[in-house]
């Protein structure tokens, strides 16, 4: 079925077809566009030139059942978890008490029940996150969009997050096309890993990451594919991540 | 069922006084009228309430009348409120006790003078007199427009005028009340130039249209001012016409309140007459606040309403 | 952030201030250091105050002048907002439209008494419109600047679960202005007041305004300066009571008033 | 952020809105739809502002005026500034004044105009007392803020390197504050010009605010509109060149005034 | 000498001395008291109860030859680069000359030759952190206190600056007590590493790292001690962190 394959073209020469429940990681230096890329995808910057499609069509149609996580949580401050987590579903027109529960399951499996009442100001940055987690998975997109969304999280609690996302992507696999700084990130999470040049953006390297599935973060560290994947990327972007970081903010 | 009106008085000052005793005496309600006075900040916004629709009558200087016919505005005069303008040139008794005698106007020279604004009637009368006492108020003297009586004689205490021309009561307030100034003219018992005796200061205007479709209430706005006007005149009743005054300009000065009250009785006359055009045209062109030709006696005076103004009767 | 210590020694210190300003002013005028007749002295004031309440006078004026400022609050806030909403919704019209608005702002609305007077005759509705637009242009122009402020990142949210725009107005640009629109009302609040007394000033028959034009007539500064002090009691304590009002509305902000 | 398409559409409309403003108040005098005794129209406006032109009226006036206003705006930068330095230094006397400072700024100045020729006479001093009263109480506030919101992690910094606490001040709280003052003064440019306009209402030979009363006085819309117009576009132009201005000394900024 | 050892002691039983030119991370859940004890350590806080001694001194000593790296970068905005980095000598009344010279020196060690006219609103946030690096060391201090220092950088830029720090403290061999989330971080940089237990902040454990010096971060990825070390200390945190993570911000 055509339906089956997702045909993304973008930009320079960036050529990426997403396969149904593959999870693709996208690494480049600053400013090289992959949030760009992104934007293309769910239609929020018009196409100048070269073809997107998305789900056979073009980006942005009403119906396309597409989820974005932002690397800032985007969570409405006046609005309690809970209301946070219904706003798609709300949008759609969906009866308050199906919508409701709906978004009451998914908070408990991001294991946020019992913060449902409060608001965003009153939690911690993980659980920001993941309530922006909640919110777009309650909506069950076929692609989820996600730009560096464990950036803005310390360290341990990035690690926490990655570990209970890995689990529901594992058990719930849906595509996902995943921007991040982070190296260990991309490849630990990832069925494939696209290393983009410094503007304009191109696809440098592509890696298949080949790392046996259900993962657990721990083990991926131990494995020599983990390393020598981190080194080979980082290798591909040392000296665009330094052009990038001396160049203007 | 008493017909409601709004009338206005450009300035809360004492030559409104025949509008609340006619107010306050019941002669309004005698003629089957509620009346409310309005007081405002001055001539031109209380001229646009009445073009406006907010006031039926207004009480205002006749030169406002005067100019706003030259503008082809239609306002018209239907009465005489205050012939004589009741003002007075007072100085400062300090700079008095250093003359030793009672001062002229002629000792005016190279002083400050305090006004209430520039063009206003105290400024131009203020010119008029120091040019008939050879005094020229461009180069001999200073005059300073200060908004409020009471600011004037702030600034006199601090220092910064010599002299001031108010308007009643401030005259009395000041000389008798304060005992801080001297009198140094005051047109009001008659001193000066002629020019201010007789010349309409005060006069009821309302709207050509107000007056073509309601002409019975106008008279009968008439009728009570009139008679508020011949019972102030008449000395036994000064007691209670002070009285109202205090009530309705402030009671922290009752005795010279009843000095004033007692100058200008026979001031409030309705008499209007060709030659108080004349007068408020010799007043103004000078200063060029207004262009000469003056605007015809008709066009200023409805002078349809004499015979109610005959009520009065005589004047001396 | 400040300290239970800090706290209490602002609140002594402020009653130390509240008691040297009122008990000096009151001392300089026993000793005739100032003059009276000028100056007035807090123990006039207060024997004025107490005189106007017992004959309902001071209450009778402050709720007429507080009428018309409400009032005029209340016109200024609803068309203010909607001015705000709709230059922020329309962004060439709103950033056209901006310098005219600011330029119609500085103008100083007494010398404009005839016109007014003019058009809305006097009375109420003068009274209104000068305390109408003396607000009406700050919060038009705090809504907007509420429009402008809403994260971009939001609206993009908006826009993948597929929102129209009106739920985009609703859900985000609508709440996000509410902070912006509170602030700007708290400052309206004594402009609202000025206004209004500032048009009792042109003409009126009661109010505060009227209150301190007949005692400026009749030489009472006491009487002049009683009314501003109620007033400004009045415009203090309606802050205090907007400043926690609006901290409970809106408790999901990170920084609250003070 | 506005890109330049937008920003031609924007330009364009400021001009069709002018026009459209200018003209349309020009028609409807012409053809009686509003009474130009009352409201004048643009070429009445523009006659008498050339006739005042080359008689030097208008420019005498407006230099007068604005004399009075930028001192008044200068004076009341100084102090406000130092004061508002002060209350931010000694947090606890700033927590504890900032109410009676409110409240005194709550006051409309007008009503305090016998007082204020009592004490400053008229003449000069009065109208630059109205200006430096209206601007005071808000450049000293934001200056306050402006210390107020410095941030701490700047302050620690300097304190782990020893600096001592007037280096503190010198090289942290004082540049903090330079763009909250820039800020204040930049609202202040149009509360100066009405404090002094207003003082000229009260009081004055020459000026904005006597020109406006002279016309008054004479029932000249006219000659009462001119000068407010000039006003009007006077603090138009000296705004655009405040903004230029403090945009250049503040480049370091994040973000630009607009 | 007494000096060569500094004894620090802080808080709830948190009992720490560093040796001279030794690198100590320290790492626990958010909240823990970490910044607390940095800045009992810097006398930006008062001690309550317990002894802090820096050289022998009470803290907060005009004379203690100390730095501080904060996370975000405190420098002045309306400074260039080259006045943010002398204004520690400009403080100490070094004249213009020899504090520019030395500035400059500092900042040519660091890559930021020819930023020296930019403001820090001009530059990108790895320049930052780089100046704020730079202004620390051109005081040349003893002791470096140095708070999540790369904890707002994007990955790949945290790995650059690791890298030239890494190379630079080997060069310069100076006491560090360095605060980090990231755990790979704390384990790659220092000889020591401290974890503690969410509040009330206790030394829950100490390892000493053991890789030898010098070490380049790409050698370090590879080594088995590594990972073991990250996997123990990660076993120590998870509980902690997962508490701190789901209580209030
Ligand atoms: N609204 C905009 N206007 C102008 N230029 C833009 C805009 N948005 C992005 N750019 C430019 O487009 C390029 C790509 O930006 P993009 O945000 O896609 O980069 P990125 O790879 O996501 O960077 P980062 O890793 O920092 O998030 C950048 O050079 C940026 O300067
Ligand atoms: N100024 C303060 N007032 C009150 N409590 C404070 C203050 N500063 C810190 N705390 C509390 O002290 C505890 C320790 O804070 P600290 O900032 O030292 O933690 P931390 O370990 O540095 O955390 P993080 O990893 O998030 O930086 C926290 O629980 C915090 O809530
Ligand atoms: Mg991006
Ligand atoms: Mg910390």
């Amino acid at each position: 079925m055509d339906r089956q394959k997702r045909q993304l073209q973008i930009l320079d020469h960036v050529d990426l077809t997403l396969k149904e429940a593959e999870f693709v990681s996208v690494v480049g230096p600053s400013g090289c566009g992959k949030s760009t890329l992104l934007n293309f995808i769910a239609g929020l910057t018009p196409v100048q030139s070269g073809a997107v499609e998305v789900f056979g069509a073009p980006p942005g149609g009403t119906e396309a059942p597409l989820g974005y996580v932002f690397q800032q949580h985007a969570l409405l401050p006046w609005r309690n978890v809970l209301q946070n987590t219904v706003i798609s579903l709300e949008v759609k027109g969906i009866a308050k008490a199906e919508r409701e529960q709906r978004a009451r399951e998914m908070l408990t499996v991001m294991g946020l029940d019992g913060f449902e009442d409060h608001f965003p100001r009153e939690i911690s940055g993980g659980m920001r996150q993941r309530v922006s987690l909640a919110r777009t998975l309650v909506d069950d997109p076929r692609l989820i969009l996600m730009d560096e969304p464990f950036g803005a999280l310390d360290a341990q609690t990035k690690l926490l997050i990655q570990e209970m996302f890995l689990k529901y992507w594992e058990e719930n696999r849906k595509s996902v096309l995943f921007i991040t700084h982070d190296l260990a990130e991309a490849v630990a999470l990832a069925d494939r890993v696209l290393v983009m040049s410094s503007r304009p953006g191109r696809i440098l390297a592509e890696y298949e990451v080949g790392i046996p599935r259900p993962r657990t973060l721990d083990q991926v560290r131990h494995m020599p594919r983990f390393t020598e994947l981190h080194d080979a990327i980082w290798e591909d972007l040392r000296g665009e991540a330094l052009k990038a970081m001396q160049g203007r903010a | 069922q008493d017909t409601k009106l709004n009338i206005g008085v450009s300035v809360k000052s004492i030559f409104g006084l025949p509008l609340v005793v006619a107010r306050d005496k019941g002669f309004f309600k005698e003629e089957g009228l509620d009346v409310t006075l309005e007081y405002f900040s001055g001539g031109p916004p209380a001229t646009a309430a009445l073009m406006g629709g907010s006031l039926q009558f207004l009480n205002g200087a006749l030169e406002n009348n005067v100019k706003t016919a030259k503008a082809n505005q239609p306002i018209v005069t239907i009465m005489n409120i205050q012939s004589n303008y009741a003002g007075a040139i007072i100085l400062r008794k300090e700079i008095a006790d250093k003359l030793g005698r009672a001062p002229k106007v002629e000792d005016l020279k190279g002083l400050k003078i305090g006004t209430l604004s520039r063009g206003g009637f105290t400024d131009v009368s203020t010119r008029y007199i120091l040019k008939t006492a050879g005094i020229d108020p461009e180069k001999d003297a200073t005059l300073v427009p200060i908004r409020g009586a009471d600011r004037q004689l702030a600034a006199g205490k601090a220092g910064e005028i010599d002299a001031a021309m108010v308007t009643e009561p401030w005259g009395p307030i000041a000389v008798e009340g304060l005992g801080e100034w001297v009198y140094v003219l005051n047109t009001t018992v008659g001193q000066g130039p002629v020019l201010f005796q007789d010349m309409g200061y005060v006069v009821l205007q309302t709207t050509r249209d107000y007056l073509a479709k309601n002409r019975p209430v106008a008279e009968k706005v008439v009728r009570a001012i009139v008679k508020a006007q011949k019972f102030i005149a008449d000395p036994k009743n000064v007691e209670e016409v002070t009285q109202i005054a205090l009530k309705e300009y402030g009671d922290s000065q009752p005795k010279a309140m009843r000095i004033s009250v007692e100058t200008q009785a026979k001031t409030y006359v309705p008499y209007m007459n060709e030659a108080m055009i004349g007068k408020t045209m010799d007043l103004l062109v000078p200063n060029g606040l207004i262009k000469e030709p003056a605007p015809a006696y008709k066009d200023v005076v409805d002078a349809s309403f004499e015979p109610l103004w005959k009520a009065y009767g005589p004047v001396k | 952030m400040m300290d239970q210590d800090s706290a209490r020694q602002v609140t002594i210190l402020k009653v130390v201030l509240l008691v040297v300003i009122v008990g000096g002013w009151e001392l300089s005028a026993r000793f005739g250091l100032i003059p009276v007749f000028w100056t007035s002295s807090p123990s006039l004031i207060a024997v004025a105050f107490w005189e106007s309440l017992k004959e309902n006078e001071i209450t009778y004026h402050t709720y007429i002048t507080m009428q018309e400022a409400l009032a005029g609050l209340a016109a200024g806030a609803v068309v203010g907002v909607m001015l705000g909403l709709v230059l922020g919704v329309s962004r060439v019209l709103g950033a056209a439209l901006e310098p005219f608005v600011i330029a119609m702002n500085s103008l100083p609305r007494v010398a404009l008494a005839p016109l007014i007077v003019m058009f809305v005759g006097i009375g109420f509705a003068s009274k209104f419109l000068l305390a109408f637009s003396l607000v009406v242009v700050p919060i038009m122009l705090n809504t907007y600047e509420g429009i402008k402020a809403a994260d971009p990142q939001l609206i993009n949210m908006m826009r993948v679960i597929h929102a129209k725009r009106y739920q985009v107005f609703y859900k985000v640009l609508l709440p996000n202005c509410v902070p912006w629109i509170f602030s700007a009302l708290r400052v309206s609040i004594s402009f609202a007041i000025i206004g209004a007394i500032v048009g009792e000033f042109i003409s009126a028959r009661a109010g505060i305004g009227y209150m301190i034009d007949s005692a400026a007539g009749a030489f009472d500064t006491t009487g002049m300066i009683m009314p501003l002090i109620v007033l400004m009691v009045l415009a203090f304590s309606i802050d205090r009571a907007f400043v926690a009002t609006s901290n409970r509305l809106l408790r999901w902000r990170d920084e609250a008033l003070s």
